[in-house]
């Protein structure tokens, strides 16, 4: 009996899903409201036997104002993996910390606040993971223009002198392609004419 | 014997060791490469190195003690070079008739305490555990190799080497006479040369480069010669006590080589121990032997 | 006591040092115990540096040519950067290339220290390796091959013999204000990098 | 008042992120007393990329070209995780073919990423000629790389939709010489290192990780295996030809690094039979190796989220992946093995051992820092 399948009744009557996405037979996504989730993921813990924290993974939705939160749960068997879904406002909005669940959480927190600026409450230190001394947008908000900020602190060496445009050569060389086809073809009427004159 | 003997024979000796002892840490080297199935180096590597040492910069600055580490080191090894039997024809005019057994073992702890001395100005911590670990290898390396030492003296009835030499000369040489003193001794040689398992002092995937952290230019090129007389005259010590020391060049080159190569071929297929295990090890096994070779005497 | 850093720091930004330029005998003779003798950095910034254990190891063996590795950057005559810096790394790198006793050389590896390479547009990593620190020698390419990083070693080698433009310690030291600027324009006033003493206060 | 005393006898050193026994580019500050460790914490970003942010910035075709660099060792297992998250995305189905030589790939892949694995291992215990052979033997391996994509380290092989180019000829009789003599070497290395009485020694007892917070806390790969659970992503959920490819799980009850040393060492043997086995199942397969995929500015993603993981050299990795319609990835993200021995693990482990065990432990946690920061 496939464990996800059997996982769906039991979770759809206890809890207000809002969707459960069988993805694959080893894959599936619950999404849930937030006010819940701390018992949804209780729940999966204690009972459904979903015991290992794999990740935690955010996603921008910078048109409908949220972030989407993932937290993709492993199954003790370790034959199926659930992901567990919510969505929370884009700016100001907290999420209550795992770290007191899962030691692990504790740097995929640190990340995720880095990378897009979410507060976890009752995390015991949000220092900085990745980035050192970094007093900009957090870079993974949509945002945050990466383009932008290199084109304002670096400065790129100038191309070889030879150095062409690629766009501008591409479209060179199909005006050039073309004129000749034209041409040629043009010349191949020329002498269709001439042949039927003979 | 004049002074002038004296002084020209032991340049001539200081110039040999410094000249083999390049020569032999090259061979390790490139023997040492050939065993891991590479061309290796050039046999004057590690006299390219020195030299190109030599004359570079430094990038510190610790104050006058910091400076003298390395000095202190080559003085001792100079000195303990210098007090030991070199050929056995260069009885007279050497200044090795004022050497003594006990001389030697206190100048051979100089250089760790030379280092000492230099490392805790520098403050380096992975400096400073180097050479905690080193102090800490030296007791478990001493006793065996002491033990061995008090057999051959209690056989020949004296400190002094060149009437140890004399008794080998007269009965045949102690390493067949006595192979468990011998066998004891050569481990905490091993361990004296620096080599795998005992190489604990500097071992760079665990406290850097140890006492050497923080020496740079010509304080480091400095200690790789002294390094290279250094292990010249521990070669020549155990030649001196277990092998009879030797009558011409050719005969010394060939017994101090053979006795650098079992180093070399033990230090390839070893890995390193911890400290207390290389020192529970010396504790136990070969300290148990020499302690045998004792009774047995 | 100052710490060693900070002397070498004040020995870089006030006093000029002496340089071995002129030519004789001795000096050629000093120059082949260079070239012949050249311990690298074990220092992998870098993806480049994946290709670093081929290079030193029994197919590629760089040790022929004289090439070793060093634990510390006080032995070191070559640091190789190996691929793009991040701030986090180019904050240490500048800090170990200070610590180097000179003469000291860089070696750049592959098209990331060049121009960005395929970080081009990242956020975190610099673009032009030789605007903070000078470079001697570059290998292109991504990454560059075990050869390519041997062919480079021995244009360095060359490079020492023949003593050609001024190495780039001296232009360091020539130009440190110059660098000085470039690297506080990406990382700020503190150079050098600063640890956060965490479980000290945190009380974990 | 005992803790300040404490604090105040301990030195504090950092241990990398120049130094010989690191592994990558990254540092542990560790609080010392004599030479047994107080307190470890883990410093990484010396190698963040953003690879993420470019990842979103780029088409999909693009990103594919980057992707591989998350993880030098062993490059392919995002080539595969990448290819795998925008087939379920896009809905492409791959030939059997294909999975075919992506599974040999990935095999390849796998035995590389152990063989410098060994090398860390021995030169973390001083023993300096395993290294020496064992990269040399590396090499072999991408010497077939370089003849089967064009690169040696960076191989951009595995496409979404199949893989780039055909076998060339003759390859899969070198692929099984290959086998041979590395089925060869194996023994040599056990005499060398496996049986070597200073590793056992050394390794023996070292760095034992607690069992009951294994399957909890998400350890993978030989640390698990190395405690005595049977799992494999291979063998749980299997991903491409493996669920007709016969091999065994690994398994020590030790949970020492020893054990894990001797769990991969058996996966290598395991590998050069998948390999074997793979020599004699490729010539009958059948299907194009690469599928029609749309063009490049007109590959879109639907707006939906996947997550696919696979077996690596060092544990599971992972891959999260969300497309919203456009050509462009929404959000990727990468989730490798290291990033949870690296910290909840290593910090752990080190506290209590001695100085000389950091290097030991970090190699046989197989810590690789590029896929912790991406």
């Amino acid at each position: 009996m496939n464990i996800l399948a059997s996982l769906q009744p039991q979770l759809c009557d206890k809890f207000e899903t809002q969707a459960f996405d069988l993805k694959r037979d080893d894959l599936a996504q619950v999404i849930v409201e937030k006010k819940i989730w701390r018992a949804v993921m209780d729940y999966l813990k204690e009972e459904a036997g979903f015991v290992t924290l794999l990740t935690i993974t955010c996603t921008d939705w910078i048109e409908e104002e949220r972030f989407e939160l993932n937290y993709i749960f492993a199954h003790e068997t370790k034959r199926c993996d659930l992901m567990l879904s919510f969505s929370i406002a884009r700016d100001g909005e907290s999420v209550q910390t795992l770290t007191d669940r899962w030691p692990q959480a504790e740097v995929m927190e640190r990340d995720l606040h880095e990378m897009f600026g979410i507060v976890f409450e009752g995390h015991p230190n949000l220092a900085s993971f990745a980035l050192e001394n970094w007093h900009h947008t957090p870079p993974l908000r949509r945002e945050f223009d990466t383009l932008a900020f290199v084109n304002e602190h670096f400065e790129f060496r100038k191309g070889r002198e030879e150095n062409v445009d690629v766009k501008a050569e591409a479209k060179r060389l199909r005006a050039l392609k073309k004129a000749k086809a034209q041409a040629e073809a043009e010349a191949k009427k020329e002498k269709g004419a001439d042949d039927a004159d003979e | 014997m004049t002074i002038l003997t004296i002084m020209g024979q032991g340049m001539a000796v200081l110039l040999f060791a410094y000249v083999a002892g390049m020569l032999y840490y090259g061979l390790y080297r490139n023997i040492t490469a050939r065993f891991q199935k590479r061309i290796g180096p050039p046999v004057l590597q590690t006299f390219y190195d020195s030299m190109k040492l030599l004359f570079k910069d430094e990038a510190t600055a610790f104050g006058w003690m910091f400076y003298l580490g390395p000095v202190i080191m080559a003085t001792g090894s100079v000195l303990t070079l210098l007090l030991l039997p070199f050929l056995r024809v260069w009885h007279e005019g050497s200044l090795s008739v004022y050497g003594d057994l006990f001389v030697i073992l206190y100048l051979m702890v100089m250089g760790p305490l030379g280092n000492a001395l230099a490392v805790g100005v520098s403050g380096n911590p992975f400096g400073v555990m180097g050479v905690t670990r080193g102090l800490t290898r030296l007791m478990g390396l001493e006793l065996p190799f002491y033990i061995a030492v008090i057999g051959v003296m209690s056989v020949a009835q004296s400190s002094d080497i060149w009437h140890i030499i004399a008794w080998q000369q007269i009965h045949g040489i102690n390493m067949i006479h006595y192979p468990l003193l011998f066998i004891a001794a050569l481990f905490s040689f091993v361990g004296f040369m620096g080599s795998s398992p005992f190489d604990v002092v500097a071992a760079p995937q665990e406290v850097y480069s140890g006492p050497r952290s923080e020496f740079s230019g010509k304080f480091l090129g400095l200690l790789m010669s002294q390094n290279a007389i250094f292990g010249f005259a521990k070669l020549l010590l155990m030649v001196d006590l277990f092998w009879g020391g030797a009558d011409s060049i050719v005969e010394l080159i060939l017994k101090t080589f053979t006795l650098f190569l079992v180093t070399i071929v033990i230090g390839v297929v070893y890995g390193r121990f911890k400290v207390h295990q290389a020192v529970d090890f010396l504790v136990k096994f070969p300290t148990l032997l020499g302690v045998v070779g004792l009774l047995l005497l | 006591m100052k710490e060693g850093f900070l002397i070498e720091q004040e020995r870089l930004e006030h006093e000029a040092a002496a340089s071995l330029k002129s030519s004789g005998l001795i000096n050629d003779i000093i120059r082949y115990f260079r070239k012949k003798s050249i311990f690298v950095l074990a220092y992998g910034t870098g993806c480049g540096a994946i290709e670093m254990p081929p290079t030193f190891t029994s197919r590629y063996d760089a040790e022929r040519f004289g090439i070793r590795g060093a634990a510390t950057p006080r032995q070191a005559d070559v640091i190789v950067v190996s691929g793009y810096l991040s701030f986090k790394t180019l904050r240490r790198i500048i800090h170990t290339y200070e610590q180097m006793a000179s003469p000291k050389y860089v070696i750049a590896l592959g098209s990331c220290t060049i121009n960005g390479g395929m970080y081009w547009d990242s956020y975190n990593t610099i673009k032009q390796l030789d605007k903070y620190i000078p470079v001697d020698m570059y290998a292109n390419g991504c990454m560059p091959r075990p050869e390519a990083l041997l062919e480079a070693f021995i244009a360095l080698q060359k490079k020492i013999e023949n003593d050609e433009e001024p190495s780039g310690w001296e232009r360091y030291l020539e130009n440190i204000e110059w660098y000085r600027q470039n690297q506080r324009a990406v990382l700020g006033e503190d150079i050098k990098p600063a640890y956060e003493a965490d479980w000290y206060t945190e009380g974990r | 008042m005992q803790t300040n005393k404490t604090i105040n006898e301990t030195i504090k050193i950092f241990h990398g992120p120049q130094h010989p026994g690191i592994t990558g580019n990254m540092s542990v500050e560790l609080d010392l007393a004599g030479e047994t460790i107080q307190r470890a914490k883990t410093h990484v970003g010396y190698l963040h990329r953003g690879f993420e942010k470019l990842v979103e910035r780029r088409t999909v075709i693009q990103a594919f070209t980057i992707v591989c660099r998350i993880c030098v060792p062993e490059p392919d297992i995002n080539e595969q995780n990448f290819a795998a998250a925008v087939e379920d995305l896009a809905g492409i189905e791959i030939s059997e073919r294909a999975a075919a030589i992506r599974t040999m790939v990935l095999e390849m892949a796998r035995i590389g990423a152990l063989m410098l694995w060994m090398g860390g291992q021995a030169s973390s215990v001083g023993l300096d000629i395993v290294p020496q052979w064992c990269i040399a033997d590396r090499d072999l391996i991408l010497d077939l790389f370089e003849e089967l994509t064009g690169g040696r380290v960076y191989h951009m092989y595995i496409f979404p939709g199949g893989v780039r180019r055909e076998l060339p000829e003759g390859f899969l009789e070198k692929l099984s010489n290959l086998c041979d003599h590395l089925e060869k070497r194996m023994e040599r290395y056990d005499k060398i290192f496996f049986e070597n009485a200073t590793f056992q020694k050394r390794a023996i007892g070292v760095g034992i990780v607690d069992k009951n917070e294994v399957i909890p806390n998400g350890y993978s790969g030989q640390v698990l295996r190395g405690c005595g659970f049977k799992h494999d992503v291979r063998k749980d959920t299997p991903y491409l030809l493996y669920d007709r490819l016969d091999f065994e799980i690994p398994v020590r009850n030790e949970g020492d690094v020893y054990a894990r040393a001797l769990v991969r060492r058996e996966e290598i043997r395991q590998s050069i039979g998948l390999l074997r086995q793979l020599v004699l199942i490729i010539p009958d397969t059948t299907g194009e190796i690469m599928q029609k995929i749309p063009k490049h500015r007109k590959f879109k993603l639907p707006k939906k989220e996947t997550w696919v993981k696979l077996e690596s050299g060092r544990g599971e990795m992972g891959y999260y992946m969300a497309g919203d319609g456009s050509e462009k990835i929404r959000r990727m993200q990468v989730r490798g093995p290291s990033l949870i021995h690296a910290y909840a693990l290593l910090e752990r482990l080190l506290v209590g051992s001695e100085l000389a065990d950091v290097a030991m432990i970090m190699n046989s946690l197989g810590i690789c820092p590029p896929e912790i920061e991406r």
